[in-house]
């Protein structure tokens, strides 16, 4: 609208008030500007053009939950380590969700969706930096009106960041700041777009028809090959392991813990829904369904198992179970059944609290757990895809998982490596005794006690 | 003048701070500390691994007092606090020199 | 979009990518085969998609709204009560949102919705599991183009789940885990579903005009009823009640209590917002402003009275204040005037103060406020509407009431009663002294401290 | 649809269901009632209909969105603070947002939106109260199809009580509680809107060209003045600056303030995407990138410089440079460059830490860094504007952020000032020691310790 | 040797540190106690049931040290945390047998 | 009958209490202390502002026991947590008049 539509307006002042809060074109004009010739007969808006505006709106509805995902992990790991590590670990999941959302529009996403690859469905990239199509070309006709250039950028982008973070609390307690911040940065401006290109990008995996409808693999996996590779270079924490025997380290703080999967959880809703890539009910709402019945039966699976072996259930595996069926769903969220979306969560559940014990009796020591529920669970969403989903072969699942295990592992742990022999990996004993807040930070989590 | 130290059940604290106020008891410090002795801690499974929780929590009432206040004190202490169970505690009674309060400078009896 | 139009297009890395990231039909040729006949005229989409997408798309932002409420009970509960009792709490909620999805699958929802009532408006089954009808049935004809089944089912589950919670709260810190969970679960599959038929599943209640818009008596209420239940049975907390006076016990962690409140509160947009089972703009946006201002009102309310009464102003019943507004205005968000929410939340947070000590003083130990927050502030905005809306009858508002109170209490008692003779209901008292978390768990909620 | 439609249906269930669930027209007719004349043509809903229900969802979902920043503010304050004033905190938080959104509906919201100013362009207002127009007016019509009356209110009033917890976190720990609400109370009933309305109300600044998109002035500046009035008329800490040097008072709970951080964050997104005032998805979406690019850059510039300042990298540093960027793009989110919003957010990030220590050393005493986040990164994002914006004058900038310097600190001290000499503004020094928790509300936020 | 305890109330342990050391107190240990005494707590309301807080927070300070010490020891604590208010707290002085350093093996007095 | 007093660091005091376990030691009392001494903090920057960290986190066993087994139980303790650094704490012995086991009203020995 324009001045001389105000004074025709009976109701002034929300007229004046949008006008001046905004600069920009009156609303349907501005539309009109990024409609498809097709529709710009005049001021009455299409229904294609409503069906952009939706579509795009709930992909940035998408992102802004995987956004706090990542408050999610800072929690999870920070309550499930102890205190004197945990303004180290809430340092890193501040530091790492800021490197992978700058390095994504550096050159993260041209390198994952380079649209032509310069090695056939191998390895492509569109150049640095990001921006988007003029016109149409980056609005309603950039994704045949499921949403803008932005949108698209601003949700990958948001799941970029979340490989590393799953790295993060596997080396929790002992890994070096620096270190880890190089490691996290190569890996997600670098390994993490080029191997997802192969699938998301349109690359060979993808070719071949391997499916992974939001992550089990292309994202949980790459990050739990990684957070494996660094364990095994990093050792465990001291005194976890002595004389043969297990010493539990027990998370400081139990509200955080839950906080956090429930906030990921909250956060999956987008992490799944929006990886319909629009705002389709039918296939949104499946998806919802199916992923919340995986988290609710991987809850149900993890308390069976645990209360079984451990005589009491325990409140920790309950939490992985959640995250377990979640990460399970999450490859095929949108095309098995209800009824397969339960089983996969259900025996993501049980798989999580066997890996649990299982890695920590070969003495790797994952003070949160995510090679059990990343990697582990990752691995299994993905192959269920190839088990439930008639239209997809499990060997070409089968396929997808080894492919990204023969890439990812050998790449995070040559990237440590090398940190390893350029500034060392692990603190020195007295700083991990002492807790990395104050060693690396010079500060306590919880201090303002009385006596300092 | 002697200190006693009593160390008890946590919740037997109510009971204890009111028996020894009866008795004319007007001052105590108490402490949150962990006990290790005949009553073993229970062994519980984190994460699929045993461990032992060798220390338990229990709390430490300070007492000075005059050398003839003693004897009832300990009497009250046991009363309030003895359960039969393993794990009721200890008092433990050691040698003053002498006490000062800080308020008002007062020593000794006076200062209690 | 097919590939042809991929070929075509001037920008092909998105439509690459959408293409690769999901093997589904392309966004329209989805959405043509939901249209209704009259919609098919080719590939312009119509006005009607579009809203059925807008709706469906509300609908599902609010079951994810309603989701977060189980991170807000959590919470608060948690930090309501002692640290000794934190792990247990927090795995009661874990359980029961997953306990509360999964049977809402297998019978909830068809018991809650069953079409056609077996014995009229009474009582109605549509049998176990859940399923979506096929083409438009399932999608924009379902609920006339407001959303599809699946969105339907979701947002409904979301709710079911809520209403264990409400119990957990009451009879923390001395009821058994598996007493608990077997309760939790018949309650929620069939007690919840069975009575929320006669209003929302358009039976008796119904029929008769009884008006509950979101849920201040089938959810609050019914959750309240059971609460009042259990806490009878179960009796007070040791050292609450001794020699005639009142012990308070503190609320170990103020910080965790005020996110839960906050959470609740944002959940409720979703839970009153969702209620109009649309995004019809007026209905929805009004009730937001009511809903706010409820609690708004709520909360200087119970900060009055308790600043009056208790000479300093109490952190907790404002927090509960904020709940009291919320529960009471619940009932009649969208039919009663903005002044009416107003004084309704108010009058709601100066109930639940009173409410508070009025209960403990007749040594009905309730730990956490649940029973005035739920089942009096419920009660009160049910009779509100009665009150403050000028289309609805008090005395059909109040059968309402009496009709849930007659069912609800007695069922909740019975089972617990019948628990209580089976398992017993309480721990043993030295497992209360020393907390559910080491006698039911076998773990702290805050560990990790150096002595062992 | 009616009750005909129901029998027609092939599914009676969820027509049955909606139908009891909530007693309003059916969604089509509800609509038409809405609709413009021009799109009355029958039961087929025109796209701009659709469009209308889109854009005003997002708006609300914008709104929910900023409410939830109420518990961003909390957390963070409280974490930041000591544990002995943490339910102080937390009350005043929870009071505030009840104050706001009550006093927002009294008079506010027509304060700010006055429509006709009576002082040219200066002051109006269109008195107490607020209440939808009838019909289309109040609807579709309200704001060109882009929200309805009830949504521009409570999207209006969610910002409003931000200002307001803005100067909270700065005079913490020692200002009594009663003079502080009844500072907000005024504060946020009538200079905040007031002075909003010389440029969202259409007033002088506007006419001037003024450019503010979201409140780095109007918002943060505005709160970010009374907070320096505040904290100079109150004085530092008791211990903070002794003998000529510094004493640090650490935060108690980190996790707590991290927390604050990205829910912060989290509402920024609505904070800042639901400026745009549509859903206009190429500008909403590029308001997601540049606020969230911005935040990425606040970060790495604030630890950069507290790593090179402190030797070690502060996460509290970290933590306020996220709100840094945040805070500095506000104001031109939707009018500069990607590459422009990175480099506003990393400058923000580097003045805060610098700025933090500055004020720090001049002896003015902001427990959370609210002078510097919210004020000096407001005026500094305001001034970005001229600067990375060709459309804005540098010049008009200046003069905004003078214009609301020279009102709101005066204001704001004038209030101060006056209350300080009737109530007094500080708690004596003993309860200053001993804690305002138990001084003001004669509670602990950490209770249940078994000694009491 | 001796073994002084002293009670303060907690804000002042930084000015009593500050004291000791300039009279060349090189250790001393430090705990958060709760106090039970003259100083009565006050009457609180929790979502309206009243309660007493009967026990003050205190830090306690342990100070081992020579016998000849122990004097000029008590007068500067007194002077440093003295506020003449009641709950100002009290001193009291334990006798020792031994010292050891752990580090060294130094006993008694180099072990100080 | 003597009270041992051992200020140790904390990550010891699993070896400590196994140390002690194998040479009979039935009891102890642990708390977590803070320390002052030789081993002097370290300086941080919190917010840009220096601040020194006096204060060192150490834990305190107290140890009751009969007199002819004080040398021994120091020298395991010595043992035990000895790292040869700075700071590794102190032993003190004081003299005990009586002991009683609440539970069963023992005194002295037989209560130990
Ligand atoms: N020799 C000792 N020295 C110091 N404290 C002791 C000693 N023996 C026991 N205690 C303390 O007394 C508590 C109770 O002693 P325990 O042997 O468990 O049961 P009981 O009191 O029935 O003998 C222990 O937890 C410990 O704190
Ligand atoms: N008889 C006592 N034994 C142990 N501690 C005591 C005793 N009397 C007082 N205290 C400690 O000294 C503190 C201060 O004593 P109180 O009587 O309150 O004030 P004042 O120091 O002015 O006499 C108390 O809080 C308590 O910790
Ligand atoms: N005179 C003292 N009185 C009480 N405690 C002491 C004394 N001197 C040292 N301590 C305790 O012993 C700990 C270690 O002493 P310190 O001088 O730092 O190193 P070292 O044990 O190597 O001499 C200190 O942190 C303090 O807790």
């Amino acid at each position: 609208m324009n001045t001389a539509d105000i004074n025709l307006s009976n109701k002034e002042l929300p007229m004046k008030k949008s006008m001046a809060r905004k600069a920009v074109l009156p609303l349907l004009t501005a539309l009109l500007a990024v409609l498809p010739a097709t529709a710009m007969a005049g001021e009455e808006v299409s229904g294609s053009v409503a069906m952009y505006v939706v579509n795009n709106t709930w992909m940035l509805v998408a992102t802004l939950l995987v956004f706090i995902m990542h408050l999610g992990f800072a929690s999870l790991e920070a309550g499930m380590t102890q205190a004197k590590n945990t303004v180290n670990i809430l340092f890193k999941n501040t530091a790492i969700i800021a490197i992978g959302l700058l390095t994504y529009a550096m050159m993260g996403f041209n390198l994952m969706y380079p649209g032509d690859f310069s090695i056939a469905g191998f390895f492509g990239f569109a150049g640095f930096g990001i921006a988007a199509p003029d016109g149409v070309a980056g609005g309603i006709a950039y994704a045949d009106g499921a949403y803008s250039y932005w949108t698209d950028f601003i949700f990958q982008a948001m799941f970029a960041a979340t490989a590393a973070t799953i790295v993060s609390g596997a080396v929790a307690e002992r890994i070096k700041l620096h270190s880890f911040l190089i490691f996290s940065t190569i890996y997600v401006a670098i390994i993490y777009p080029w191997v997802g290109s192969w699938k998301w990008g349109g690359g060979w995996l993808d070719a071949k028809g391997f499916y992974d409808f939001a992550g089990s693999t292309l994202v949980h996996s790459v990050g739990g090959w990684a957070a494996l590779a660094g364990v095994m270079l990093l050792g465990p924490r001291l005194g976890k392991y002595v004389g043969g025997g297990i010493k539990p380290i027990m998370g400081h703080n139990m509200p955080l813990a839950t906080i956090g999967v429930f906030l990921l959880w909250f956060g999956w809703f987008g992490f799944n829904g929006g990886s319909v890539l629009s705002a389709e009910p039918g296939l949104v709402s499946l998806v919802f369904v199916t992923t919340c019945l995986a988290a609710a039966a991987g809850i149900v699976g993890a308390i069976l198992l645990s209360w079984v072996l451990q005589k009491k259930p325990d409140l920790t595996m309950a939490l992985n179970g959640a995250l377990a069926g979640l990460v399970g769903i999450t490859a095929g969220a949108d095309v098995v059944s209800v009824m397969g979306s339960v089983v996969i969560g259900f025996i993501a559940g049980l798989i999580v609290v066997a890996s649990v014990m299982i890695i920590d009796r070969v003495k790797i020591d994952d003070p949160v757990g995510a090679i059990s529920v990343h990697l582990i669970c990752g691995i299994w969403g993905t192959l269920a895809v190839g088990i439930f989903s008639a239209d997809h072969s499990f060997l070409i699942q089968l396929l997808g998982v080894a492919a990204y295990g023969a890439v990812c592992f050998p790449a995070a742990f040559g990237i440590f490596f090398v940190l390893k022999s350029i500034f060392g990996l692990r603190v020195d004993e007295e700083e991990e005794l002492q807790g990395l807040d104050v060693g690396e930070h010079g500060m306590e989590a919880y201090g303002g006690f009385v006596i300092k | 003048m002697k200190k006693i130290e009593a160390i008890i059940k946590p919740f037997k604290l109510d009971t204890l701070k009111e028996a020894l106020q009866t008795i004319g008891v007007t001052g105590m410090t108490v402490s949150e500390i962990k006990g290790f002795g005949r009553q073993k801690g229970h062994t519980e499974i984190y994460r699929g691994a045993e461990y032992r929780v060798d220390f338990i929590p229990k709390v430490k009432v300070e007492l000075v007092l005059n050398s003839n206040m003693v004897e009832q004190t300990i009497a009250t202490i046991m009363e309030a606090t003895r359960t039969g169970k393993i794990g009721d505690g200890k008092i433990f009674v050691l040698p003053v020199d002498s006490i000062t309060r800080i308020r008002t400078g007062e020593t000794d009896e006076e200062a209690i």
